[in-house]
């Protein structure tokens, strides 16, 4: 008998005999001539629109194509967070959707994946930036998102040892979700595939799209490098590589790819028990159930494909963690890399149909992809399978760009890096 | 990574400021709003060479035309944006 | 410094009894001092030269850490930086050091280290219970429960599991230490001091070239230290010795030794971490702990050497289980015997010479278990040489001692097993050449069937591999090899090749050879039973692999996130090879199938602090101070920043009991008499040229060719995408002579953007921008009697009266002194009032001027925050308002933009939406109680609507208490809000629980018909 | 009797000493931009010869010195005049060549900051990112560049290295800190082979 359920039982029960009754986490499919859906990118987004195609809309002659590992993209190269503290009203239902999908999610997919709601801090440091938050939070209460305004004196009690009397911008409180915190982001990938899977749908690894096979402006299939797979409706999921996919259907998109670094330091005995953002320069940190503080900052601030950065970023981001605790000077660095933005040109990202037929798209996820992940698997399926948006994501149209109705929460305009 | 500066000579990123695609050209006041939107919004983002505009931010103040691999980093060529605008 | 033991007398060194295993002095210590320091509270002695390791070895200590998950005893395993196991908690309180690895650790006189990740003590860990369960605990078994019930992770599973999590603790105060960073150029850099690496530094410089030597270690000579080579018969480290002294001499070559190169980026930047002084107790006054080093190099060699793997087998984790070639460096460098009777376990030749090694230092070599069948000739040799018993295609099957290696369980080529007794297993898997660094830019390593190991077939250009780094198995081809790339990276990084002066190499004694025959799994699936580490620190295990080969993790990036393998503080250097083997044979694959992830930067964990530099604290970010800072200061004014601006926010008296008061007094007394303040951080931007006027067309939406000379306009500036950007006045000095004034924030993105529009987008235009932020203090006279004020000021023969003067004048003007400066007529806060614009060294003695001839019209100086109730008052759009999110018409400018030219922002402004008549607009809130406080960021809901997202029709953007309207005010966007002048609308604030009516009203306060203003 | 203004500098004019280095404030100077207008060029160069008796340097990155007087580039086209107080610089250059170039003064908008001393270089390889070896970065050098956080115009004043940091005036404090930090935390080791 094998063991295919998790539960505390079947773990011992592997125990008893060395563990050899495991299974797959997931098969490894090889393409089938046609599908009903074929996602293209394997990583988070592309695995959760496939489980819940297949969950939630019965959809299940699905397929997932990777090019590489599956979770080698951003879903396994990001900093874990997950929160809904966004003020405009197109984002806030989104991402709380997200929130509350994320709140289910183990039982929902019989994945430990570790969802830790220890509550994000994100500190003001000035009256111009607690009154944007003040702003933001109250959009939140408004949509029913916990959100509380903290005072210095709050925010000591719960983390004494930023710098409070020797900073250069002192700190003059917080906006905290509770709510928010991290979830062990490889996890995500490998219990949706597993979910996924076990529901029928195929996960085609190794597997590149080199082309699209449109006729009369309809997508019929994709080609890869494993053959021609056809697909009644094609979905892309391809985060930093969005433009170089959707560029086989000859489309342009409002996306620049820009490289993100995140870092990890050497295991401590934990220290920090919330994800804590610096609101007086690029920095932002939580600590890992294995010790390692995990940190990143501002994106290097140039169109890369190369999933990795530069060192000046790495500079800039220590001296913001420096500025916020001085504890840090003596721990160490152990690892830094790079993942693809797809950088969206209003900091939002995109569900929608293409101009293409039966082409749907789902990218521009700037750095926040990771905390959407439930979400935007959740209102792609929906979209493919019903053909409308999903009432939490109507506001991320393609042609928002061309009317105006950007969703622009930085208020940095047409400008990816800034975002 | 590191930028010729026409000027200045070979400078590290870090004094630099970037500003994303160069070979976008400003339409006429007149053109259709669709060339509008394709100027303000849509990108070819290659993944391969790339020519971008970067401002040596902390040294002149040129604004260059950078002909970059977006995929390994390395720079082909560096161009004054006058001196490519007026080409 | 670098010359250690030429200054030692020629006996051999102590043995006395605090340092039992110290056998003889070695190539790398001063045995002629003694140092103390304390492991765990215990007074030890050691010699500078000494590592942390080697000190406790000489010291007889085995026992130094425990492993993360199952708390395993462990000792040291290495000698150098991939060190697993030998993690202690360097220095004390505000210094304390976790995780910092005994073997790179330099010894010095009263250094405290203690071991980490063990409770109560080193030797009974409670937490080694944890290996019971160690059949539960396989990978990845917390992804398969503590599901149940869902609220149960974070409030019972995941404490506990964050009490066991992490290995040493973080210090609990402030770094008290200083770092600083530097850049460095070179034609070539040379990565590591080995034989290649000298030889390298040698040719380049040779050939003309500037050379930057780094090393990682305190001493130069690599491997040459370690063993016991000899060139040109004298001893190899002497040679590297004589090498390095003879490269200090040459002026275009800079030797960096404590110094890692860390990482390979862009362009030929390296960064290197400079260890400034970690050796001594404290640093001397000012000088960095560590020094960040940014290096550009036109070539790099990296000389890096390589790695040894250890063999995995049923418990070979225990303390006194060593890498051979660490055994040879703690018995040659240092002089200490790690172990009074040795096995030697070996699968190539290189791993024989412990044996001889050790012998000669009077170890005795029980064994030599050699998996090779046959083995070689040298195998045979040595074991005759040492006398040794020879295992020829054995294995060992297992060990014995809890806290210290006592036995290992040798299995022979007929597969029958014997104890052999032995407190040092000296083992050998072969060597990986390092080539962390270049695979930083993501070059996939390939694996090299020969060497049985991974190598870089096509390093990235302008960098080349040396060494054993480059597969070189002899000194003498390392050397050969170094040489060569080093007369060749100086050419390619433009030396003449004529320069290079041929040198003479030195010739090793000895014919070094390797003969490796791999051994990844020795004993098949019985080499899984019990624990055979692969991973020491993260506890990853030959079952591990077997686990995740069964569950499909076989992609070696999976395999890596699903164990953990290789993500602990060594990041894998002895592991991942060993694990992706074991991979390749689960599946019957070869290596070669199976891959390798590629190594991110750091090489070597680095300091955060390190990496920060010197910008800390107070110092973070530059201040920038207006030229009337220090007057300011001595008036008392409580500073804020605005950006990095310093800036006065108000100006408290001593009988004054909150900034409220204050404020209010500041604000009636400009609206009842003048006051001032300094204004000098808006951007100023000079403008001149014969197209000045066409760019300000260009960039601002309304119209700027009939502005007249001597006159200001105030203009806004629009993004491309139609939403607003940035606003001020920009005033007319001569015919073709502009300057613009910015916001405080958006200076340098508007020069930025001035420059862009030039060259960029009209490069035809005869223009030229250039920044006076600096140039001008100037300062803002506001208040009925401001231009009496400035009657006392003005030298006479200026005309000020509001006929000759005006609403937006601008003139050059001279001060009664003679100093010459300008004038505009400019107002912020509403009443009469003048900006003074004078060179910026007079700007404190004009503060001083004002505030005496000011006085008999009680004059009072003012900061930010009464700056800005007063723009409230007025309803002018600032920060809050031009926050990137909204449109001219959004701030009720919709009426400026031209329609009669071209400008940044004019079609894209014409969108639908930009265009929605419901979008927020700018609007007036007055409470209906004046004592309500109206908070910016609240939000606008329709009296009597349900709280909620649906009803949400705006917010508040600023707000303030007027001291002037006796109430408080604020200015929001709203829907429709133009047209609900009147309306009674809900403030929320959730955040604080309060809901408030207020009234709409007109963003306009004070002086709606602007008579004052004209006055 | 008018008031009389008295000048105030950002920085105390006494020299900070760390062992043998010295960091002052330069006495001020008058300094003007000068940015020539499209298609000027010749004529400028001949103008600002004429005015001043000194010619503009001829390429990027450098500087004209001579008699008190320097000529610094600062940007294609653009250039620093640096004259003692009294000079008139302004006035001088607005006769001869107002009708060529954009003329700013910027003696208020800019401090010189001078390092000196042995090893003066490796204590400005501290602070700026660039190569100061005498191959790239010789006598009368100028570099636009940044010192830590804050741009400089850095240019090197003697041939035993000493540097000219000129900063925006309202910078000039932080720079002073930022270069004393440099100067106390001590020459590197590997500069004192």
């Amino acid at each position: 008998m094998s063991s295919d359920r998790y539960s505390f039982l079947s773990v011992l029960r592997e125990a008893l005999r060395g563990q050899t009754g495991w299974k797959p986490a997931w098969r490894k499919a090889t393409p089938q001539d046609s599908y009903d859906v074929v996602i293209v990118g394997g990583g988070g987004h592309g695995l959760a629109t496939a489980y819940y195609l297949a969950r939630r809309y019965g959809i299940r002659r699905v397929a997932v194509v990777e090019k590489s590992w599956l979770g080698n993209g951003n879903i396994g190269r990001n900093t874990t967070i997950v929160r809904s503290n966004y003020l405009l009203a197109g984002n806030v239902p989104f991402y709380e959707c997200s929130m509350k999908l994320w709140e289910g999610l183990e039982q929902d997919i019989n994945y430990n994946a570790m969802v830790s709601q220890r509550g994000v801090l994100n500190l003001f440091h000035n009256d111009g930036q607690r009154n944007a938050y003040t702003r933001r939070g109250n959009a939140m209460r408004l949509h029913g998102v916990d959100a509380q305004l903290l005072d210095a004196s709050a925010v000591r009690r719960k983390l004494p040892f930023l710098d409070f009397d020797n900073a250069r911008f002192p700190i003059q409180g917080g906006l905290l979700q509770q709510r928010g915190g991290t979830v062990r982001h490889d996890a995500v990938a490998w219990g949706y595939a597993r979910a996924a899977d076990r529901l029928g749908v195929d996960i085609i690894e190794n597997c590149e799209v080199t082309g699209m096979r449109i006729t009369d402006g309809r997508v019929e299939g994709v080609e890869t490098t494993r053959g021609f797979i056809g697909a009644k409706k094609v979905g892309l999921a391809c985060a930093g590589n969005s433009s170089r996919v959707a560029a086989l259907a000859g489309l342009r998109l409002p996306i620049e790819s820009h490289v993100l670094q995140a870092f990890v330091t050497e295991g401590l005995k934990p220290f920090i028990d919330c994800v804590v953002t610096f609101g007086a320069g690029h920095f932002y940190i939580s600590q890992s159930d294995k010790g390692g503080l995990v940190f990143g900052g501002d994106i290097d601030g140039y169109n890369s494909y190369a999933q990795r950065g530069n060192m000046p970023v790495v500079e800039d981001v220590c001296e913001g963690g420096m500025a916020l605790m001085p504890r840090i000077g003596r721990i160490r660095l152990l690892r830094q890399w790079g993942g693809l933005m797809d950088m969206s040109m209003d900091g939002s990202p995109i569900i929608d149909r293409t101009p293409v037929d039966q082409l749907y798209l789902n990218a521009g996820w700037c750095y926040g992809g990771f905390k959407a992940t439930p979400a935007s698997g959740l209102c792609f399926a929906h979209l493919l399978a019903r053909d409308e948006p999903h009432p939490v994501a109507t506001a991320y149209r393609l042609d928002r760009f061309a009317r105006g109705a950007v969703i622009d929460e930085k208020g940095m305009g047409a400008q990816p890096n800034l975002h | 990574m590191r930028i010729h500066c026409p000027y200045c000579c070979t400078r590290g990123v870090e004094e630099f400021t970037y500003r994303g695609d160069a070979t976008v050209r400003r339409p006429d006041l007149d053109a259709p709003e669709a060339a509008w939107v394709d100027y303000v919004y849509l990108r070819d983002n290659p993944a391969g060479p790339h020519a971008e505009y970067w401002y040596h931010a902390a040294g002149c103040h040129s604004w260059l035309v950078v002909r970059r691999d977006t995929r390994t980093h390395e720079i082909f060529s560096v161009q004054t944006a006058s001196e490519v605008s007026e080409a | 410094m670098n010359d250690l033991s030429a200054s030692l007398p020629p006996e051999t060194g102590r043995r006395g009894k605090t340092q039992p295993m110290r056998w003889a002095r070695g190539n790398g210590i001063r045995g002629d001092k003694t140092i103390r320091f304390t492991f765990d509270g215990r007074v030890l002695e050691a010699h500078p030269g000494d590592t942390l390791a080697s000190a406790l070895l000489a010291n007889g200590v085995r026992l130094v850490g425990r492993s993360f998950k199952y708390h395993r005893p462990r000792g040291i395993l290495s000698a150098g930086p991939e060190e697993p196991n030998a993690l202690v908690e360097l220095r004390e309180g505000a210094q304390r050091e976790p995780n910092s690895r005994a073997t790179v650790t330099e010894v010095f006189d009263g250094l405290a280290a203690t071991s980490q990740n063990r409770w109560p003590t080193l030797k009974h860990d409670m937490l080694g219970a944890n290996s019971l369960l160690a059949p539960v605990f396989s990978a990845g078994f917390y992804y398969k429960t503590f599901m149940w019930p869902a609220s149960f992770w974070e409030k019972v599973y995941e404490p506990i599991i964050r009490r066991a999590a992490g290995l040493g603790r973080a210090a609990d105060e402030a770094d008290p230490d200083h770092y600083e960073k530097a850049t460095a150029f070179c034609d070539v850099l040379v990565v590591g001091s080995g034989p290649a690496g000298l030889a390298a530094a040698r040719a380049a410089a040779g050939a003309g070239a500037r050379v930057i030597l780094c090393e990682q270690d305190s001493l130069t000579g690599g491997r040459l230290r370690a063993e016991r080579v000899m060139l040109d018969d004298r001893p190899g480290w002497a040679w590297a010795q004589d090498t390095e002294k003879y490269l200090r001499a040459l002026p275009e070559v800079r030797i960096m030794t404590r110094t890692c190169v860390f990482g390979r980026y862009d362009g030929g930047c390296f960064g290197a971490l400079e260890r400034v002084a970690d050796h001594v107790a404290v640093p001397q006054a000012g000088q960095p702990r560590q020094r960040l080093w940014r290096i550009v190099a036109g070539q790099c060699i990296l000389a890096t050497g390589g790695i040894e793997r250890p063999i995995v087998f049923p418990d070979n984790d225990r303390p006194g289980i060593m890498l051979a070639g660490a055994v040879r460096s703690y018995v040659n460098r240092f002089g200490v015997v790690p172990g009074r009777q040795a096995v030697i376990y070996t699968n190539n030749d290189d791993g024989l010479r412990a044996a001889a090694d050790l012998h000669d230092a009077g170890v005795r070599v029980a064994a030599i278990v050699d998996s090779r069948q046959p083995s070689s000739t040298a195998a045979q040799a040595m074991a005759r040489q040492v006398g040794a018993a020879l295992f020829a295609g054995g294995a060992i099957a297992g060990t014995t001692g809890h806290t210290g290696l006592k036995a290992v369980q040798v299995r022979d080529s007929a597969g029958k097993t014997r104890r052999l007794a032995c407190d040092l297993l000296a083992v050998s898997g072969g060597w990986n050449p390092d080539i962390a660094l270049a695979t930083h830019h993501r070059t996939h390593p390939v694996y090299d069937d020969a060497l049985n190991a991974f190598v870089v077939s096509s390093p990235a250009p302008g960098l080349h591999l040396a060494g054993f780094a480059a597969g070189a198995l002899t000194t003498d081809a390392a050397l050969a090899q170094g040489d060569a790339l080093g007369r060749a990276a100086a050419q390619g990084a433009g030396s003449d090749p004529a320069t290079g002066c041929a040198m003479v190499l030195p010739r090793a004694a000895e014919k070094e050879g390797y003969a490796i025959a791999p051994l990844w799994h020795a004993l098949g699936r019985a080499g899984q039973a019990g624990k055979a580490f692969i991973d020491f620190q993260n506890d990853v295990t030959a079952k591990d692999v077997s686990l995740a080969a069964r569950e499909g993790f076989w992609a070696v990036e999976h395999l890596k996130r699903y164990t953990t393998l290789g993500m602990a503080t060594d990041q894998g250097k002895t592991a991942n090879v060993n694990a992706l083997a074991m991979m390749a044979w689960e599946r019957g694959r070869s290596i070669a199938q199976t891959g390798t992830t590629i190594v991110r930067p750091p090489v070597q964990p680095c300091a955060i602090g390190a990496l920060a530099g010197t910008h800390r604290g107070r110092h973070f970010k530059p201040h920038r101070l207006p030229p009337t800072h220090d007057w300011a200061v001595e008036a008392g004014c409580v500073l804020t920043s605005n950006g990095i601006w310093q800036r006065a926010q108000w100006y408290p008296r001593p009988d004054e009991t909150s900034w409220q008061e204050t404020v209010n007094r500041e604000v009636r007394s400009v609206r009842s008499s003048v006051g001032f303040c300094d204004v000098t951080t808006l951007g100023k931007i000079d403008i001149q040229g014969a197209d000045a006027a066409t760019l300000l067309e260009r960039v601002y939406v309304n119209a700027w060719r009939k502005l007249p000379v001597g006159r200001a306009r105030y203009g806004l500036m629009l993004r491309e995408d139609g939403f607003a950007f940035d606003d001020g006045t920009t005033a007319r000095l001569a015919e073709n002579h502009y300057v613009m004034t910015t916001t405080t924030a958006n200076a340098g993105a508007v020069m930025r953007h001035l420059e862009f529009c030039h060259q960029c987008l009209w490069p035809g235009l005869d223009v030229r921008f250039i920044s006076v932020t600096d140039a001008w203090a100037q300062i803002a006279v506001a208040g009925p009697r401001s231009r009496d004020v400035l009657r006392e000021i003005i030298d006479e023969s200026f005309d000020l009266s509001n006929e000759a003067f005006g609403y937006m004048g601008a003139a050059n003007v001279r001060l009664r002194d003679g100093v010459g400066g300008r004038l505009f007529r400019l107002s912020f806060s509403g009443e009469l009032a003048y900006e003074i614009a004078v060179p910026a060294r007079y700007g404190d003695a004009l503060a001083r001027l004002l505030m005496r001839v000011g006085a008999p019209y009680g004059i009072t100086p003012y900061g930010t925050e009464a700056l800005g109730v007063m723009r409230i008052e007025k309803g002018h759009p600032a920060g809050p308002e031009l926050n990137g999110q909204t449109t001219a018409h959004d701030l009720g400018m919709g009426r400026m933009l031209s329609r009669k030219k071209d400008f940044i922002g004019r079609a894209m402004a014409q969108r639908t939406a930009l265009c929605d008549a419901a979008r927020p607009t700018l609007i007036g809130l007055k409470p209906l109680h004046a004592s309500d406080a109206l908070v910016a960021g609240a939000h606008l809901l329709p009296r009597g609507a349900p709280a909620d997202a649906a009803s949400d029709q705006g917010w508040i953007s600023s707000s303030a208490w007027s001291p002037t309207v006796e109430s408080w005010i604020a200015l929001g966007f709203l829907s429709h809000g133009p047209q609900r002048h009147g309306e009674v609308i809900a403030v929320h604030n959730p955040l604080a629980g309060t809901v408030i009516e207020a009234q709409v009203v007109p963003p306009v306060f004070v002086d709606p018909e602007g008579s004052r203003l004209h006055a | 009797m008018p008031d009389i203004l008295s000048p105030c500098a950002p920085i105390a004019a006494e020299p900070c000493r760390v062992g043998a280095l010295s960091l002052a404030p330069a006495p001020l100077e008058e300094m003007v931009s000068i940015s020539s207008f499209s298609n000027s060029l010749p004529a400028l160069r001949e103008a600002v010869l004429h005015a001043l008796g000194a010619s503009l340097p001829p390429a990027p990155g450098t500087a004209t010195r001579q008699q008190g007087l320097s000529i610094l580039w600062i940007g294609p086209n653009q250039w620093l005049a640096c004259a003692p107080q009294g000079s008139g610089l302004m006035e001088k250059l607005q006769v001869a060549c107002g009708a060529h170039a954009a003329l700013t003064d910027q003696t208020d908008g800019r401090v010189t900051l001078t390092l000196c001393g042995p090893y003066a270089h490796a204590i400005a390889a501290k602070l700026v990112p660039i190569d100061l070896h005498p191959r790239c970065f010789g006598l009368s050098s100028v570099a636009l560049t940044q010192a830590g956080h804050i741009p400089v115009i850095l240019m090197q004043r003697d041939r035993q290295p000493a540097y000219d940091f000129i900063v925006f005036r309202s910078l000039a404090r932080s720079l002073h800190h930022d270069i004393l930090a440099a100067m106390r935390g001590g020459i590197p080791e590997s500069e004192q082979n």
